[in-house]
């Protein structure tokens, strides 16, 4: 097992699910792999289909008709897949909440592994957000 | 050169033009009496040769009023055709056949606002689930949400 | 309906890596080609114009910022200019010099983003790279000026929240004179490549005619030759006072959508 | 040759196919990452990532047909294996090749291909038939110039359909490409090799961001491990049977020289095919059998006919 997650922790195939989101934390994602960050040295790489996903990035608000799409597209992932709520939108729904389009908030309705806070959140907290979760999965393991 | 157009609608158009008001100079609100505005928007859209830019709908006080805003690109101005419609039971006929532009604004003003097109090609959701509960109109000043005690449609 | 038209649907979306924003297309296609389309929207609806009744005229900004994150001056701008329309303020001229440099400042990000996601859809991830590349000194600018590399908060009703501080201004200079070459090399490269040619010209055009029928607006409008930019033809701000050209070219296909925005 | 031998070769060309496949995959991510003014990924890059692929779920999407779905991509990577070990046995000991193992080794490259087209179809979604069509016209468009460039070694080593006698005819007669009928077809073979590996601009089949990776879109798990594998090894494969046709390079019998000259040669095709995919646009796929169809093939008949002239 150990050498699985090992593994899993060094080549992190993200899948980027936008759900209603305003785009800047898409934009943010894409600035990863561009040359000032290039999160490939990790071995970050986005991936195309959910099927090949290891962790899902959930940007947005998720309104009501994304809603669905989601948890069908999350269900969609081969296990072990991490979910991270990259953005204030996804961890707290924040400004949109009280709007009459939100059902509920995404922890609501899945398990959530890391939040990553910010609007949007800068790059290198991204990073720092993925580490941190790569080393939970990590300090897990030893227990 | 700004007048041209206004006394063209007005000769045109004659008792349907209820207002006509200068905001700036290139900027003209014409306020339009409901049953006529397709054909001042056909008339804008083609004779003039106007682009239809958007289209605003508004819950107010005194009912609903929606603003048609045409760009007419040659002169450098905006006409906006602005109608007034009950509150109790808003219903006009619909542009979309005669300017093609305006079919999903339509859409958007019917399911948010409640505003009945009629002859409209095309009304289904745009913007809102096909499940949404009827007779429900966000945008509406007087829609309760669910903190309110107001059908929210959702389960919560 | 399989025998008599030999049409396939292709459903796109509404979660695609060629979308951004999730968005879901129903492709009728013949082989490669598409003879039909059907749009559903409204994944991204969150209600913003009824969360704004809620708020006071200052907080409405922050909100409309938050309709898109690629436009984060363009909402606000147009937010503030109409409070300011409703109230009979006038803004300070420095003020909407700032309002215009910012604006413009995005311009460049956007069309540099723009850019750099069509190479990726076509395949051409060097592009992508290089053109992002030279985003980020703009990035860097905004960041200096507004402290925030995107959502910049600066609009306010009657101004604008933050000065450009003048210790900055070399800075700023300096990060923006090193995006002239690498710009001049990308209407080189885009607008020569022989196979960006192949895959761009004469495709998705749209004619002048259906232009102006489907209300199309912005830089799409201009490719298919309306000589209309807001910027010139109905000035805000500081845009009357400042100097530019209004690119417009004839074809409407993807290729010119590239020339204009470049 | 016994049974055992023949495991061992097996065995041997997997190993060898698997370990310079990686290598080649982290080598094209890693110049592809210079060339985008990016670090890019560690030297284990490619070893973690299968490893990880191994670990993962295999899940079979509604509707599928399981075996077919599960089975295709064993195909691809036995015929990779064969070709491998094929290649090992010829580089070892030319002499003692079969008569027919070019046939043999044309046929076996085309597998991979055809594991992909079952694969896509047999997951039984629309995006991946589509990426299952366009594979199998990007196979036609590629496969006529690429046989006609083919029999321009066969031609010059005298009509022989031995991979060692060709190698051989190079040992002592010189290297093919060293003729213009040579060069030309060395070129259309790089051609070729590129479509084949389905690299940019010829990636039509599995544009990642039209068709969402196409053929693979179902794919999980170990048998998306084993495309990949696949995909890797046959970075490793096509290389070296150009090398065999045209430069025979891999003769080191001579002096051990030409081992390293081979590995360099190896290498620069590889930087090749990078540069190749990342200075360019994908191309659509009727531009593609356009330019293979119109372009391409003409010069391969060309590259013949010179051939039989002894040119």
């Amino acid at each position: 097992m150990s050498l699985k997650i090992k593994a899993l922790t060094k080549s992190i195939w993200v899948f980027h699910l936008a759900a209603s989101p305003c785009n800047n934390c898409d934009i943010e994602i894409l600035d990863l792999l561009t040359p000032r960050w290039d999160i490939e040295r990790f071995g970050i790489q986005l991936v195309g289909s959910v099927r090949h996903a290891d962790a899902i990035l959930v940007t947005g608000s998720m309104n009501r008709k994304a809603h669905e799409r989601v948890k069908r597209v999350i269900s969609q992932a081969p296990q072990p897949c991490f979910v991270i709520a990259l953005g204030n939108c996804a961890c707290s729904m924040e400004m949109f909440g009280a709007s009459y389009n939100q059902m509920h908030c995404l922890d609501e309705v899945t398990k959530v592994h890391a939040y990553i806070a910010g609007c949007p959140p800068k790059p290198e907290a991204m990073i720092q957000g993925i580490i941190a979760l790569i080393e939970a999965q990590l300090a897990a393991l030893k227990k | 050169m700004a007048d041209e157009v206004v006394e063209g609608l007005k000769s045109k158009f004659g008792d349907a033009i209820i207002d006509i008001h200068e905001k700036s100079p290139d900027k003209t609100y014409v306020t339009v009496a409901p049953p006529r505005l397709p054909d001042v928007a056909e008339y804008l859209y083609k004779d003039l040769g106007a682009r239809f830019s958007i289209a605003s709908g508004m819950h107010m006080a005194h009912g609903f009023e929606i603003l048609y805003h045409f760009a007419l690109d040659a002169k450098h101005r905006f006409i906006n055709l602005r109608v007034i419609l009950d509150s109790e039971k808003p219903s006009i006929d619909s542009c979309a056949k005669r300017v093609p532009a305006t079919e999903w604004i339509e859409r958007e003003m019917w399911e948010l606002l409640g505003i009945e097109f009629r002859g409209h090609p095309d009304m289904r959701h745009l913007l809102l689930t096909d499940d949404w509960p009827e007779g429900n109109y966000p945008l509406r000043q007087d829609w309760k949400d669910w903190r309110e005690g107001g059908e929210n449609g959702s389960e919560k | 309906m399989a025998a008599k038209s030999r049409t396939t649907i292709i459903p796109i979306g509404p979660y695609h890596p060629l979308q951004e924003e999730p968005e879901f297309f129903k492709l009728h296609v013949e082989g490669e080609k598409v003879v039909k389309l059907e749009i559903e929207i409204g994944y991204n609806h969150r209600g913003i114009e009824k969360l704004a009744e809620d708020l006071t005229y200052d907080q409405v900004p922050f909100l409309v910022e938050r309709i898109c994150g690629i436009c984060s001056t363009s909402h606000p701008f147009a937010a503030v200019q109409a409070i300011e329309d409703v109230g009979g303020v006038d803004v300070p001229e420095r003020a909407k010099y700032i309002r215009t440099f910012l604006g413009e400042l995005e311009r460049i990000h956007s069309h540099l983003l723009w850019l750099g996601l069509a190479g990726h859809f076509l395949g051409f991830n060097t592009l992508w790279m290089w053109a992002w590349k030279h985003r980020e000194p703009v990035l860097d600018t905004f960041e200096l000026i507004t402290g925030n590399r995107n959502h910049y908060a600066m609009f306010k009703p009657g101004g604008v929240r933050r000065d450009i501080m003048d210790e900055d201004i070399p800075t700023a200079m300096r990060l923006l004179d090193g995006l002239v070459r690498p710009l001049n090399m990308f209407i080189k490269v885009v607008l020569q490549d022989p196979v960006l040619q192949a895959r761009t010209k004469n495709v998705g055009v749209l004619s002048y005619d259906d232009c102006v029928e489907l209300g199309a607006l912005g830089p799409t409008s201009r490719a298919s030759g309306v000589p209309w930019d807001v910027r010139r033809d109905h000035p805000y701000a500081a845009y009357d006072k400042v100097d530019f050209n209004v690119i417009t070219t004839e074809n409407g296909d993807v290729f010119d959508k590239a020339v204009v925005r470049l | 040759m016994g049974v055992i031998e023949g495991i061992g070769y097996l065995a041997g060309g997997f190993v060898v196919a698997a370990v310079v496949g990686m290598f080649a995959h982290w080598f094209d991510r890693k110049i592809t990452a210079r060339v985008q003014w990016r670090v890019g990924p560690p030297l284990f890059q490619p070893v973690y990532d299968f490893v990880k692929l191994l670990a993962k779920e295999v899940m079979v999407p509604e509707g599928a047909s399981r075996f077919l779905f599960l089975s295709a991509p064993l195909f691809g990577l036995a015929a990779t294996t064969v070709v491998s070990a094929l290649f090992l046995r010829t580089v070892i000991f030319p002499g003692e090749t079969f008569v027919g193992d070019l046939i043999v080794v044309i046929y076996l490259l085309t597998i991979p291909s055809q594991a992909i087209i079952l694969g896509s179809f047999a997951s039984a979604n629309p995006l991946a038939s589509l990426g299952g069509s366009r594979e199998m016209k990007l196979v036609m468009s590629y496969e006529l110039p690429f046989l006609l460039v083919v029999l321009v070694p066969v031609i010059k080593a005298g009509g022989t359909i031995r991979l060692g006698e060709i190698i051989q005819y190079q040992a002592t007669q010189g290297a093919v490409i060293a003729s213009i009928s040579g060069v030309i077809a060395f070129v259309i073979a790089l051609i070729c090799m590129q479509a084949k590996l389905a690299k940019v601009p010829f990636d039509a089949p599995e544009a990642e961001t039209e068709i969402m990776g196409g053929a693979y879109i179902e794919y999980s798990g170990v048998a998306l491990g084993l495309f990949k594998l696949t995909q890797w090894m046959m970075m490793y494969v096509v290389p070296l049977f150009l090398m065999i046709l045209f430069i025979g390079a891999v003769n080191w019998r001579q002096s051990w020289f030409n081992l390293l000259f081979a590995v360099l040669i190896y290498i620069g095709i590889l930087l090749f095919i990078t540069l190749v995919r990342n200075t360019n646009a994908r191309l659509r796929i009727d531009q593609i059998m356009k330019f293979f169809w119109a372009m391409v093939t003409p010069f391969a008949v060309l590259a013949v006919i010179l051939a039989f002239l002894g040119l």
